[in-house]
């Protein structure tokens, strides 16, 4: 069911890093008929340096902005940061589970949480309220040289009672979506390893590891490009693309996009409109033969892929025997 | 001698309750729409226009009370043995029945017999009856059902009263007829009544006068034998009886009551409660037998007791005083008048009823 | 009246925190109490003469004995007053164990509730009415669900007994897991080798009839006395008629069917006989991938049936079985892989479960016996076995250990070096659980002189690099990551409840745990009977078990049939529902609403219409006395006036 | 003898043979502490709680009632549970109408290996049950002279 | 209410039964009581007015014969209810029918003639005219029906096998019906304790309630009375004469077809309806059942589903 309207967290990345990241989310957004408000006077969301110091501070901090959103009309908070969501999901989870904590918490604020704020990500809102089908029909361009590996990061769909979205370890909302708008994606085993990013000041050399993993994992699953839905992941990647080659010999050059830019492209948009040129890894030979097809025939190639994709349940995985449905129903005659 | 006080009605309540500082005044009070005998308590709005739902009988035989409380102890020596610690402690207050009519004061006087005149006189009831004064009003006027006359009581009947309370304009005439009443009437609240007793006088004279206008003169005539025992006509009367227990428990004169133990445990204790011989359990056997299983037999005995065999035990007196409160009462408008005038005609069915 | 109450220490599980000297001292007051003791352990023999003997010295018509719970040790007392001529009703029993001294602290107040507990007691005892069972004649047949080892253990002893036997199988073949499996632990000797003979005697013992492909429709009656409904399900074929020569199976085109049998390490055909020892071997249509069933276009097989047994138009059959007991033999099942999405089960073929690398190494299996991965038919050199994929998991919601899965792993190790000598295998696991005869001498032989490397850690993920999968883990001794190049993973899946368990259970009014597995009706004392009388468990469908164990438990369940039976007649529990003709006035609203028919309307002389309850069938739950207005229709031994007695000492006093 | 003062409150326990009165076996072998406020009441099947013993009990000074007997489908009975699930659930909405606290009677299933949750529950409700506090006890009637008053 | 028509039906009936029970006058006009016609002779005795109140179904279960029964809209419900309850056998029951524009309360009439002793009554379509030695008082029906009729949805007789009068609309829907029992639990906890402790201080356990209650079926064995079972004693303290209303309410859940003949007989005038009407509106909440409606409707609290849709596993927190 698609909500009309939702109140719109961006958080302090999307403000300067991911700022692409919050322009196509904005523009597909419009593009599929949700409107977004943002909520007035928003703060930090507690996620970072606070968490780590203060839970109390923390929970203060993501509950001060869940208040503002609880004086909204619209119930529903999303916010593209897996972070910033992970921050208000456990302060809401915390504030209606622990009456003491709720308490705590309301003391420090000026205006009290009582608890009525359902958060959700932007990836979860297209997937679940706008849809497969309804992405589909937006799409007018095919980009035929994207071979995506979707690569979901730590906490999206973690820990599975507070995210309550996608499964925890083998995600395949974005798989999904890309091969809605009739991208090519590739099956990656890595989808939820961890890149380290959090580390990134006081463990380099351990970070520069672990992202020369995943990025080998991608090129190995023969994809040319990450899609990720995580500000933290795109700038790692990104951004220590050269570091990680100069530490480990490596020689990748791997365009690192946001789901929300390749479904901008995939609906019509320039990279311009996107903000693409704030990529350090250049994504033009990715883009170039990207062209627009006749509406009729996009449509029904889309749609077979809706199809194919729904029928698998993950995008592109092999059929040999023993095939999924054989051992799935395996155990259930056992 | 009799001595008179006068009671102003802007003073009614002062004198209240200055009784209320020496003794439990019950009083018809209101309680919603109802008219009830109650204890009078600072809040209580006193009700004399109309005659009460209820009698005042519970002042001095309460719907239940305990007769002793009983508490088994062992033997600290030898648990085998059980001692039994009995409490039959009666705290009997001082009490005023105060606004009660006529025919609430026959009603006490037709109980009185029952707890008194026998082997075995009832020393709860009687510590309380003797510790009671009942100040009686005159009926002004008869209520729907009122046959007092018909029975040989009267809207002004003084005998079964201590002191006869008659209303005037602005107050009340209040004439003592015994020692108790008198004690009463030692009031600074009171005036000196003798100037209002020829006005007294005559409005009980009126007072009389309209009740046998709508009820008629005392009816002397004895019951039919033949229809007094006849099936059909006790099934016709009782036909419509619900066989609750409305008409006796609201009744000024019945005194049927139950005794039952309740034991928790170690302590328990013995109940007096008012039962009603129109209840199926009433005479329930122990074997399952009852000798008056349809209500027809029920009604019989309960109308029989009150025309008949009252009065084969105490010289001839009815026990009812005609006070209509089980006609109002009923939920099915019984007559008891009716039926009692249909016992004296050998007619063997309810006249009225065609 | 006179009432002994004795009050038992219970060693110190009870005295430890309950002053028992001041109970009994305090219950000796309460009135009817002529006699109130403590004793250290009251159950014990000593214990029990104590009681007979002051019931005799002290004259006493009613005894309450304050110790464990009454679920414990109720008939053991009702037993002892019986012995010394009371009615075994004149009993109460005050649990001051399990709902007191166990689990409060504060000795003041539990002793104070311990007293209030025998005081309640007290007070129900003395208003307990002498009861009698009446007896009822047993149906000496016994029906067994599940034709598993454990089933079929069970359906032979009582068989051997002298009973018949129904036997129930839900699949077309006999056998259960066990058939399905290469070797057994410890001794590896051929796992159908030595089940084969058994199930043979099954099919021909002429006291065991056997319905195969069938499964439970409904269950009435009692103790002694069950109706059970079978359905039949329909195999498209007369089994009357085949002679399971399979020549059906060659020539169904349909060659995708799913195979139930081999847990689809291989596609079968539409038309199957499940495997070639198969008991009944008759070939079985899966309607779901049959052309003819789906399409209407095919029938093949009826063509080349030389039987003519194929008939597409059979349906389910129902029989009813008349039996007076039920051993529940029903198995396990074992979780989707695909709740395990780290190790990738179901996605990537060459990741897969215990039961299927079973079939692998199966001579009788798909691959006859060669060990070759699913995803390119080449032999694995190394190969990675993950215990517990599942087992003690709450993440998953499975707590427990499958119990078995240490030792197939084992075996399974083994018996991959036999196969193929220059392999490698790996096992990580969490503990090494081994408690069995020669179980762990066989473990030890797996890693000493097979070569199996163990690790001793979790598995994280497992993903595919090239032809190889990548299994990455920890390894907890070293404290170190390790990843393993694998050809083929093995995930020792976590064992289940079977599917249905739930819904079987409530067919038989039997109670099982959060996981689904049967509740026995003491987990010490009485592993194989439940709480519903009649009705006893056997095999994995109570807990995961390894063969022995379930053998075992197939013959204790026999036994305990075999003594049941050993009676003509049974006594009923006479605290029924009893009506009071003189106060019911027949509205029958307790007819309305008895969960087991067991009211029916009389009419007395005089034509007065009343309340009947029928003795036998009346289980005593008391339905009838909560729905009865006027207290008409009393259940014996939980009376309005015994439970009002208990409210009153607790609210009243 | 009955409530310790200050230390504890009277509340009233049915449970079913089967189910809950086990459930609370289990946690007891499982040495799970619980208040030691709660009195079990032992009963063959919760369809054998009559409504009317809990309006009993709380009118005769019971602080709180709690019912439990085996969740619903796995009653011993087949049925007994369907029954008490309906009836119970009438009288919490109605004791409310005649002043009497709903919180006050809670009605719930525990299965024989839920020691657990019967700790839970016990626990649970013995503190609300504080939190409430005593419950307040019926005025005596003011018709009757003293002696009577019971 | 047309008592020609009702006449007429009553004389072409009576052959066919035994008894016909209808209302004829009472000590006066505003006490019409309930009349066993078995002669035709009798029928002229015959009187409807609002001021038949009694609900005659209630003597049905005690007939052992043939019998034809007048009924209002409420009435007609118990009719409905004892047969559902098996209690009646409908074939042995001539139901003719009165729709019912709403019936006077004695009470309300006399507390709006300040209790005056009625010497005349008479009632003209929608006033009551009540004669007293104070004058003559002209009271809207409305302003003096019981409660029970300001909240009537069947003022029409469910079942009807002769109908004695045009049908007649309700003017209450659904929800409005139990508007009063809503306000009442919108009152605090401690108020609704309060006022009931004030209203049961009163009850003399007569006992009338019980007895003019149709679907009291319990009679002698009724347990507010036996020692065996032993719910209660006799004495007249607050929790005894609680209990007593608190068994007959339960007892009634999912059966009171409000006819309002418990609180009428209440010498005291204590609402007890309400205390039954207030289970009936959570039965219709729970069960979307309502008492007396459907012949074949099972009573809720003698059956059960296995999903039940409204019933909620409670927290206790």
């Amino acid at each position: 069911m698609i909500e009309q309207e939702y109140a719109y967290y961006s958080g302090c990345s999307l403000e300067g890093t991911a700022s692409s990241y919050d322009r196509s989310i904005r523009l597909i957004l419009k593009a599929l008929g949700v409107t977004l408000r943002e909520p007035d006077d928003w703060s930090c969301c507690g996620s970072t340096p606070a968490h780590a110091m203060d839970h109390l501070l923390a929970g203060a901090l993501a509950a001060r902005n869940l208040a503002i959103v609880e004086r909204m009309e619209t119930a529903t908070l999303t916010t593209p940061c897996p972070a910033c969501l992970s921050a208000f999901k456990k302060a809401h989870a915390r504030a209606t589970e622990d009456r003491a904590f709720k308490d705590e918490v309301n003391q420090l604020l000026d205006i009290p949480y009582e608890g009525g704020v359902k958060a959700k990500s932007t990836l979860q809102v297209i997937y679940e309220d706008v849809g497969l089908e309804a992405v589909a029909s937006k799409v007018t361009t095919v980009l035929p040289d994207l071979k995506a590996a979707c690569y979901y990061g730590c906490i999206l769909s973690r820990p599975p009672r507070l995210a309550a979205f996608d499964d925890p370890e083998n995600p395949i909302s974005m798989d999904r979506l890309l091969a809605a708008c009739g991208v090519e994606v590739c099956d990656f085993a890595f989808k939820t390893e961890c890149c380290g990013a959090a580390f990134g000041v006081p463990k380099k050399e351990m970070v520069l590891r672990l992202t020369h993993k995943v990025l080998t994992m991608v090129e190995d699953c023969g994809a040319n490009c990450v899609v990720v839905a995580c500000p933290l992941c795109q700038q790692n990647l990104d951004l220590r693309q050269a570091q990680v080659n100069r530490a480990m010999g490596s020689s990748f050059s791997i365009p690192i996009l946001y789901f929300s830019e390749v479904l901008g492209l995939a609906f019509g948009y320039t990279p311009e409109e996107l903000g693409l040129d704030k990529h350090i890894v250049s994504t033009d030979a990715l883009i170039r033969s990207r062209r627009s097809k006749e509406a009729e025939e996009t449509v029904s190639t889309v749609k077979e892929k809706v199809k194919k994709s729904a029928a698998q349940g993950t995008a592109g995985k092999s059929g040999n025997a023993p095939g999924p449905e054989d051992t799935a129903s395996a155990t259930k005659e056992a | 001698m009799k001595k008179a006080g006068y009671l102003k009605k802007q003073k009614e309540k002062e004198f209240i309750a200055a009784l209320g500082a020496k003794a439990r005044v019950y009083a018809p009070c209101l309680e919603d729409e109802a008219v009830l005998f109650k204890p009078v308590e600072p809040d209580s709005v006193i009700c004399l226009s109309r005659p009460a739902v209820s009698s005042p009988k519970s002042a001095i035989y309460p719907q239940s009370e305990t007769l002793f409380s009983f508490r088994f102890k062992k033997d600290s020596e030898d648990p085998r043995r059980t001692l039994v610690e009995l409490d039959d402690t009666i705290a009997v207050p001082d009490t005023i029945i105060f606004g009660a009519r006529p025919c609430d004061a026959r009603g006490i006087a037709v109980i009185d017999r029952a707890f008194s005149k026998t082997e075995t006189p009832d020393p709860y009831y009687l510590a309380r009856r003797a510790k009671t004064t009942i100040v009686t009003l005159t009926c002004p006027e008869p209520s729907t059902g009122c046959f007092c006359t018909r029975v040989g009581c009267g809207p002004a009947e003084t005998s079964d009263s201590d002191v006869m309370m008659t209303e005037l304009e602005d107050g009340y005439l209040m004439e003592a007829l015994t020692s108790k009443g008198e004690a009463l009437l030692e009031s600074p609240i009171l005036e000196d009544g003798t100037a209002y007793e020829a006005q007294a006088k005559e409005a009980q004279k009126a007072a009389h006068e309209r009740m046998i206008k709508e009820a008629g003169e005392a009816d002397t005539t004895p019951v039919d034998p033949e229809t007094f025992h006849s099936q059909v006509f006790w099934e016709k009367a009782a036909e419509r009886c619900l066989g609750c227990g409305a008409c006796t428990y609201l009744c000024p004169t019945c005194y049927c009551f139950n005794i039952t133990d309740e034991q928790v445990v170690d302590k328990g204790e013995r109940i007096r409660s008012w039962d009603a011989c129109m209840f199926h359990h009433f005479t329930l056997e122990a074997s399952g037998h009852n000798p008056r299983a349809q209500k027809a037999l029920r009604l019989k005995n309960r109308i029989g007791h009150k025309f008949v065999y009252y009065g084969e035990k105490y010289d001839g007196i009815i026990a009812c005083s005609g006070c209509g409160r089980c006609i109002r009462g009923c939920p099915v408008s019984m007559e008891i008048s009716t039926i009692a005038a249909a016992l004296k005609k050998n007619s063997g069915t309810v006249s009225g009823e065609q | 009246m006179r009432v002994g109450v004795f009050i038992c220490h219970c060693g110190n599980n009870i005295a430890g925190t309950v002053d028992v000297a001041r109970a009994a001292e305090e219950t000796a007051k309460l009135p009817h109490v002529v006699y109130s003791t403590h004793y250290m352990y009251t159950c014990s023999e000593p214990g029990q003469d104590e009681i007979k003997q002051a019931i005799k010295r002290e004259n006493l018509d009613r005894v309450v004995v304050a110790a464990c719970s009454p679920r414990m040790h109720e008939l053991t007392f009702r037993r002892t007053v019986e012995k010394a001529g009371l009615n075994r009703y004149f009993f109460e029993m005050a649990n001051i164990r399990e709902h007191v001294s166990w689990i409060g602290e504060d000795k003041d107040l539990n002793t104070n509730k311990a007293i209030e507990a025998v005081r309640m007691a007290v007070e129900k005892v003395v208003r307990d009415k002498p009861l009698y069972s009446s007896s009822f004649k047993v149906n000496k047949r016994v029906l067994v669900i599940g034709a598993g080892v454990a089933g079929m253990q069970s359906a032979l002893d009582c068989a051997e007994g002298g009973l018949d036997v129904v036997l129930v199988e839900k699949s077309p073949a006999i056998g259960g897991m066990m058939a399905r499996l290469d070797k057994t632990f410890p001794t590896i000797d051929c796992s159908i080798c030595i089940l084969g003979p058994k199930m043979v005697d099954v099919a021909q013992h002429e006291k065991i009839s056997l319905h195969a492909y069938s499964e439970i429709e409904e269950i009435k009656g009692y103790v002694g006395n069950y109706q059970v409904k079978v359905r039949k399900k329909t195999p498209y074929v007369d089994w009357a008629k085949c002679t399971g020569c399979g020549e059906c199976m060659e020539k169904c085109p349909t060659k995708n069917a799913y195979d139930r049998f081999n847990f689809g390490v291989a596609p079968t055909r539409a038309i199957n006989i499940p495997f070639p020892q198969a008991i009944p071997k008759k070939a079985t249509i899966d309607a779901k991938f049959c052309r003819q069933i789906q399409k209407g276009k095919c029938g093949v097989c009826a063509k080349v049936c030389p039987a003519k047994a194929i008939n597409f138009e059979l349906q389910d059959q129902f029989v009813t079985e008349e039996v007076g007991a039920i051993i529940v033999a029903s198995g396990y099942g074992l979780i989707d892989q695909e709740l395990l999405p780290e190790y990738g089960g179901g996605r990537y073929p060459d990741v897969i479960t215990g039961i299927q690398y079973e079939r692998l190494l199966n001579a009788s299996g798909p691959t006859s016996g060669h060990i070759l991965r699913p995803s390119d038919k080449t032999e694995p050199k190394s190969i990675v076995f993950v215990s517990c994929a599942g087992s003690r998991d709450k993440s998953i919601g499975i707590p427990y250990c499958s119990n078995f899965c240490c030792m197939y792993i084992a075996k399974q190790a083994i018996l991959t070096k036999d196969h193929i000598p220059d392999s490698q295998s790996f096992v990580f696991y969490m503990d090494i659980r081994a408690p069995g005869k020669g179980y762990d001498e066989f473990t030890r032989r797996a890693q000493e002189d097979y070569g199996v490397k163990y690790i001793r850690g979790r598995v994280s993920r497992i993903y595919p690099k090239g032809k190889k999968m990548i299994v990455q883990g920890a390894d907890t001794l070293l404290g170190a990551k390790v990843e393993v190049e694998a050809d083929l993973v093995v995930l020792a899946t976590a064992a289940t409840a079977a599917p249905g368990a739930a819904a079987l259970a409530e067919k038989l009014h039997i109670s099982y745990d959060t996981h689904g597995f049967y509740v026995e009706s003491h987990p010490k004392l009485r592993p194989v009977e439940t709480n519903t009388a009649g009705v006893y468990l056997a095999g994995a469908a109570q807990g995961p078990k390894d063969i022995p164990s379930s053998v075992g438990q197939g013959s204790a369940a026999a036994a305990k049939v075999l003594a049941l039976f050993s009676r003509d007649m049974l006594e009923s529990d006479p605290a029924i529902a009893r009506v009071n003709q003189n106060a019911c006035v027949g509205c029958l609203k307790c007819a309305k609403t008895c969960p087991f028919q067991a009211i029916k309307d009389e009419v007395l002389r005089g034509g007065k219409v009343v309340a009947n309850v029928i003795e036998t069938v009346c289980a005593g739950c008391g339905v009838c006395t909560s729905t009865c207005p006027c207290g008409a229709i009393q259940l014996q031994h939980f009376t309005d006036n015994q439970l009002l007695a208990e409210v009153n000492s607790l609210c009243l006093s | 003898m009955s409530v310790v003062e200050g230390k504890e409150l009277r509340i009233v326990g049915f449970l079913c043979n089967w189910c809950s009165y086990g459930g609370a076996d289990t946690a007891g072998v499982s040495r799970f502490k619980q208040p030691t406020d709660l009195r079990i009441i032992r009963v063959p099947c919760s369809g054998r709680v009559d409504p009317l013993f809990v309006v009993k009990a709380l009118i005769s000074g019971a602080d709180g009632v709690l019912v439990s007997g085996c969740h619903p489908r796995d009653c011993h009975y087949s049925d007994g549970n369907f029954y008490a699930r309906r009836r119970l659930e009438m009288l919490k909405r109605f004791l409310p109408f005649v002043g009497i606290d709903a919180r006050r009677f809670h009605y719930t299933w525990v299965s024989a290996s839920e020691g657990q949750r019967w700790q839970q529950t016990v626990t649970d409700f013995t503190s609300l049950i504080h939190e409430l506090g005593p419950a307040p006890l019926l005025p005596q009637n003011k018709t009757l002279p003293k002696e009577a008053r019971a | 209410m047309n008592l020609e028509k009702l006449k007429e039906i009553v004389r072409t009936v009576l052959p066919s039964v035994d008894v016909v029970i209808g209302y004829k006058k009472g000590l006066d006009a505003l006490h019409p009581v309930p009349c066993f016609l078995t002669s035709p002779d009798e029928i002229d005795a015959l009187v409807l007015n609002p001021a038949c109140m009694h609900n005659l179904a209630a003597y049905l279960p005690s007939l052992k014969n043939r019998a034809a029964v007048v009924v209002k809209g409420c009435d007609s419900r118990t009719v409905v209810q004892l047969a559902q309850e098996g209690l009646i056998k409908r074939e042995n029951v001539v139901v003719i029918g009165v729709p019912c524009q709403g019936a006077v309360s004695v009470r309300k009439v006399l507390s709006a003639i300040d209790h005056q002793p009625v010497i005349e009554a008479s009632f003209e379509n929608d006033t009551v005219v009540i004669k007293t030695k104070k004058g003559e008082a002209r009271l809207a029906l409305r302003d003096v029906a019981p409660d029970k009729c300001l909240a009537c949805r069947y003022p029409t007789p469910v079942v009807a096998d002769h109908l004695a009068g045009e049908e007649v609309e309700p003017k209450i829907d659904e929800k409005t019906a139990y508007q009063e029992i809503r306000e009442f639990d919108a009152r605090s906890l401690e108020e609704r304790r309060a006022y009931w402790m004030a209203e049961f201080d009163r009850c003399i356990r007569c006992y009338a309630c019980r007895n003019a209650c149709p679907l009291c079926v319990c009679r002698e064995s009724c347990i507010a009375e036996t020692r065996d079972p032993h719910w209660m004693s006799q004495k007249a303290t607050q929790n005894e004469k609680m209990m007593f209303h608190m068994i007959h309410a339960i007892h009634l859940a999912g059966r009171c077809t409000e006819c309002g003949e418990c609180e009428r007989a209440c010498p005291m005038g204590i609402p007890v309806a309400r205390l039954k009407k207030k289970i009936n509106m959570e039965m219709k909440e729970l069960f979307g059942y309502e008492p007396g409606i459907s012949m074949d409707d099972k009573p809720p609290m003698y059956t059960f589903k296995v999903e039940e849709e409204k019933i909620e596993e409670h927290k206790i927190r």
